[in-house]
């Protein structure tokens, strides 16, 4: 429990001017903005950093915008750190975090799945949970759940 | 023992002739269909089939853990004579125990009809029954009579194993009314 | 015989849910498996964006359906910090509480399923009845037994009843003698341990490289327990050890699985005993009327327009039964949540399946996915 | 001497048809009391008897183990059909009667059809083989161990057949389990039978149990009733070695595509082989129908009183085998064929060197002599 607070690390030096921003977030030991052009990088250096466990991906659609969510975890630092980056509402993709963390794998697939966020590189980017040939992505906002009369329009959905 | 063993055995296959086997096949084949039609014969099946109905063994979703618990050493469904049998070709009762999605519906259908007739079906929990809290769901059946007719539905989210074990006391009213 | 592809599941004895495991065997050998997940998919993050904060507790029970307490629990922090909101200190220690049993309970449907796929049929059967105690105890206090909608943004619904201490301190004393007779029948019979033994190793560098949590994790040398590294709700008030075994193996994840059943009993005494001691409101005050009061029914047509809590963001993650799980929600000022976000361990732990599957035999494959405690509800979400 | 079953049938063919005769004109008479059709009738009267018996030995049986094993995980086990569920198991098979009948369309149908009925067929035959008590059995077959053995080892045959036609994977898997093991076990299980074989000097069974007059080969030969135990327990495809019908990963095994009557035709056999195997301990190391001495006589001198005693210690036997179903998980393939061939042919040609080192004795302190062989 005498781990050092993860904002200890000097991120700017660390990222340079991949950092935009450093926000607090509570029970966490930050929220990383970062630019999307430079992911391979900060996975790298965040990685090394002693954020060696993958907690989650995420997408986020908000409608202007997409976000891609990334939650690390540090054994030596006992602490979350979060990740975080804004891409384009059109073609919206970033590259691949399963060359640094291979659990990111089935995370970004459901991430593409749902959120219809492409990860460049990714080795397996097919359907997950949804069949294959599923031509929507549902937890976007302009997707709308159906009252269950409209059996009709899910039947054409599957 | 009289008689001098003289008689071959060849005066009991003069009994046979082309005509006389088609001939008593098919009278005992009619005699069998008769049989099955009447009224003696019927309830003693009706009873066997209503007594030993055999549920596919699989877990759909959060119904499946009372399920199982229904088999428990408290509740212990075997005293009606439900064992699950794991391979569709065996069971006689599918127990649809859970949420049905749009992926698994091909699958349902496909153990469905490797079951062989007679069978029923038992929408077990709301989900099976109507899609229950996740009806609005873009990738959720809205009840499983959708895709297989359904013989009892049994409320309850989940329903408790008590109930699980009434719906298939109903599926053997069910069954001890049938006509057919 | 050749190599040839089988598909254990989306029916099959042996996952314990709705997923697909395809196999490449060559004769008993696997070669390469490949997890086909989605057969249990209800979107219940969809969902959420269409209900109230509180509505989504009913979903919560329903992702993992062996561990709903959890799961609550895991979603109640996560929005409690989105809104701002403390609860008061007696119902995070029922919430701990409802953990922990749940976890117990959690962990006997591990074990009832578990030893069944080894051919042995009593243990399920024991366990079965053993977790009805627990059920038991939960239905006494929520009303249900599986599906509990019990704790709320604020604080849990109701408070415990008369007499519930007793009756649970009588049921974990039962539980003492039975994790005995359970480790009787599976540690102390050579099959099991030949079973077992040796079987679906994944180091500790390849858990966190895939991320693996949990039993397995934990199984694999590394003590990594949220309640214990970042204590959430009460755990940083009791005490308790971390199970942890070296083998990385099926035999590991059980010894680690039971030591956690006797861990979790340790700290449900000295909850209780707090318990007793500090009767106080179970619901936090001066809630926002939009939330809904515990018993009150919320409308659909909401208060939206008259709040006034600032948005907010919201993670929260809790050591469940099956490893770590984790939700981010995003509050952006409406009645409902934006946008939920969950963290499944059973999901990760299956991604690894590859890792810990291939190169035994077709036979390991139910002790090997037993060892992992597949529950597909969570992982499909 | 008692009666023998088959002496019965054939007399009461014998009287039926003598007084049919006797109202009948001569020729006719004459042909229907003739001696080879008495025989011929008397035989399938015998056989009816005995599978009758047998099947109901049988569904009583499967009756015992679900009970017994409901005991075992503290539940009750069948109880609504019947008085305490001794009816479910007769629902069960009218039931699998009625089902549809059919072939999985990729199935060959002649091995689909053929495996599950000669399955049955070969169990069924090791009744007439069988001696429950003196005289009921079909005879005196001097080589009626052998000839047990021999049919009771055709089954890995037909299991493979009705596996490779259903045409599905885990059938084939199961199958191909089933052969390798019953192979493996094969060898242990003669052998240790030919312990009991060299001290009793006799392939006849029926000697074998007269030998056993002074005491039962349990205990002399016990290395050999272990191996002998856990052979019957692999051929019988019972837990612990349940393998090729393992169900947590190869759903049903080899009977997965196989539903209605042929189903109720492998469930039946697999509890006519439980049966005959425990029948064939009792015979061959506990004694068969023979009481110890201290036993008093009014115990054994009633009417069927051999088959009495004979059915008890089958039951005790069979509640063993539940009983280790009840405690075991099961063991894997490569375990179970390593078991097979580096452990236990070793102990069962052991015990053939114990079981000459007991002749050559004759005399054991405990135990007592061995009565004249006349060898």
């Amino acid at each position: 429990m005498t781990a050092a607070p993860a904002s200890s690390v000097q991120w700017p030096e660390l990222l340079g001017n991949s950092l935009i921003a450093l926000e607090p977030l509570e029970g966490t030991s930050g929220r990383l903005r970062f630019r999307a052009a430079d992911a391979e990088r900060v996975f790298r250096a965040v990685h090394d950093a002693g954020f060696h466990h993958l907690t989650l991906v995420g997408g986020i659609d908000w409608v202007d915008h997409r976000e891609v969510i990334y939650t690390l975890w540090s054994d030596e630092r006992k602490s979350y750190l979060f990740l975080s980056t804004d891409l384009p509402a059109d073609h919206p993709s970033i590259a691949t975090a399963t060359k640094v963390w291979p659990s990111a794998n089935w995370h970004e697939r459901e991430a593409w799945e749902m959120v219809d966020i492409h990860f460049d590189g990714h080795p397996d980017l097919r359907h997950l949970l949804m069949p294959d040939g599923y031509e929507f992505h549902p937890l976007l906002r302009s997707f709308k759940l159906h009252e269950p009369e409209d059996l009709e329009v899910k039947v054409r959905h599957v | 023992m009289a008689g001098d063993a003289a008689v071959p055995f060849v005066e009991i296959e003069a009994l046979r002739s082309r005509e006389f086997i088609p001939a008593a096949k098919e009278a005992l084949s009619s005699m069998i269909a008769e049989q099955g039609q009447s009224k003696l014969i019927r309830p003693v099946f009706n009873w066997a089939g209503r007594n030993s109905l055999f549920p596919l063994h699989w877990g759909l979703a959060c119904c499946a853990i009372e399920f199982a618990a229904a088999f428990g050493a408290r509740w212990d469904a075997e005293r009606f004579g439900v064992v699950p049998r794991s391979s569709p070709r065996q069971c006689d009762l599918m127990i649809v125990n859970g949420t049905v999605t749009w992926k698994v519906a091909h699958k349902l259908i496909t153990l469905y009809e490797q079951m062989p007739e007679p069978k029923w079906v038992i929408a077990m929990g709301n989900c099976a029954t109507g899609g229950g809290p996740f009806r609005t769901a873009y990738s959720v059946v809205p009840g499983v009579d959708k895709l297989v007719p359904v013989d009892v539905y049994i409320a309850g989210c989940p329903p408790r194993p008590e109930a699980m074990l009434d719906g298939i006391l109903r599926l053997e009213d069910l069954i001890r009314l049938r006509k057919e | 015989m050749s190599e040839m592809w089988i598909n254990m599941g989306p029916q099959h004895p042996m996952t314990h849910g709705l997923w697909n495991l395809r196999v490449r065997i060559d004769g008993e050998l696997i070669l390469d498996v490949d997890p086909e997940m989605g057969y249990l998919h209800r979107g219940i993050e969809k969902i959420s964006e269409d209900r109230h904060y509180n509505e989504v507790v009913t979903l919560m029970d329903r992702t993992c359906y062996v561990a709903g307490m959890a799961w609550e629990h895991l979603y109640i922090l996560g929005a409690e910090k989105a809104l701002h909101i403390t609860p008061p200190e007696r119902a995070e220690y029922i919430r701990t509480m409802s953990e922990e049993f749940q976890r117990i309970a959690s962990h006997i449907m591990w074990y009832a399923a578990f030893v069944q796929d080894l051919g042995l049929m009593s243990p399920f059967l024991y366990g079965m009845r053993d977790r009805d105690l627990l059920l038991d105890l939960f239905q006494s206090y929520t009303g249900a037994r599986m599906t509990y909608e019990y704790m709320r943004v604020g604080g849990v619904r109701n408070d415990l009843p008369h007499g519930f201490s007793d009756r649970a301190r009588k049921v974990l004393d039962w539980l003492m003698e039975r994790f005995k007779e359970y480790d009787q029948l599976c540690m102390g019979s050579d099959i099991f341990r030949r079973r077992c033994d040796g079987l679906g190793v994944l180091s500790a560098q390849d858990c966190i490289d895939f991320g693996v949590t949990g039993p397995m994790l934990r199984s694999a040398g590394v003590a990594r327990d949220l309640r214990k590294d970042r204590p959430y709700s009460v755990y940083g008030r009791v005490d308790f050890d971390v199970a942890r075994a070296t083998t990385a193996d099926v035999t590991g994840r059980y010894l680690v699985r039971m030591e956690e059943m006797r861990q979790s009993v340790r700290i449900l005494r000295q909850v209780l005993d707090w318990l007793d001691r500090n009767p106080g409101p179970v619901m936090a005050e001066n809630l926002p009327r939009w939330l809904g009061a515990p018993y009150a029914p919320i409308g659909r047509e909401g208060y939206l327009l008259k709040r006034e809590y600032p948005k907010g963001v919201g993670f929260a993650a809790i050591e469940e039964p099956h490893g770590e799980a984790a939700v981010y929600v995003v509050n952006e000022g409406g009645e409902h949540p934006y946008r939920v976000k969950f963290r499944s361990p059973v999901y990760v732990n299956l991604s690894a399946a590859r890792k810990y599957l291939v190169g035994y035999h077709v036979a390991d494959i139910p002790p090997i996915m037993g060892s992992v405690d597949v529950c597909v509800g969570e992982s499909d979400r | 001497m008692t009666v023998s079953l088959y002496s019965v049938a054939h007399d009461l063919v014998a009287l039926v048809l003598t007084a049919i005769g006797s109202v009948l004109p001569a020729p006719l008479s004459r042909w229907i009391t003739n001696a080879g059709l008495i025989t011929a009738l008397g035989v399938i009267v015998f056989a009816a008897i005995l599978l009758i018996a047998s099947m109901l030995n049988t569904i009583v049986l499967i009756w015992f183990e679900r009970k017994l094993l409901g005991r075992f995980m503290d539940r009750r086990g069948a109880m609504h059909v019947g008085f305490a569920g001794l009816l479910q198991n007769f629902a069960d098979g009218l039931k699998l009667m009625r089902k549809n009948t059919f072939r999985p369309e990729e199935a060959d149908g002649l091995g689909f059809y053929l495996g599950p009925t000669a399955y049955m067929v070969t169990s069924l035959i090791l009744f007439g083989i069988l001696p429950v008590s003196t005289g009921w059995n079909s005879g005196v077959l001097p080589l009626s161990l052998l000839l047990a053995l021999v049919v009771f080892s055709f089954a890995p045959l037909f299991i493979f057949i009705s596996a490779w036609s259903s045409n599905n994977k885990y059938s084939l898997m199961g199958g191909m389990r089933s052969a390798a093991q019953m192979i493996a076990y094969e060898v242990p299980l003669l052998l240790s039978v030919v312990a009991v074989v060299v001290v009793s000097g006799s392939f006849d069974l029926n000697t074998i149990v007269a030998q056993q007059q002074n005491y039962w080969y349990w205990g002399p030969l016990f290395l050999a009733l272990i191996v002998f135990v856990a052979a019957m327990l692999a051929e019988m495809e019972r837990i612990p070695f349940d393998l090729p019908e393992a169900e947590a990963e190869l759903v049903e095994g080899w009977n997965t595509e196989y539903g209605g009557m042929l189903f109720a035709f492998f469930m039946l056999s697999d509890y006519v082989r439980a049966l005959v195997g425990s029948f064939l301990v009792v015979l061959l190391f506990l004694g068969g129908w023979t009481m110890p001495g201290w036993v008093p006589s009014a115990a054994t001198s009633f009417p069927l009183a051999g088959i009495v005693w004979f059915m008890v210690k089958v039951y005790i036997v069979f509640a063993v085998f539940v009983w280790i179903r009840a405690a075991l998980p099961r063991v894997r393939t490569d375990q179970l064929l390593r078991v097979g061939w580096n452990r236990m042919i070793p102990l069962a040609l052991l015990s053939v060197v114990l079981a000459a080192g007991v002749v050559m004795v004759k005399c054991l302190p405990v135990f007592g002599c061995l009565p004249n062989l006349g060898i």
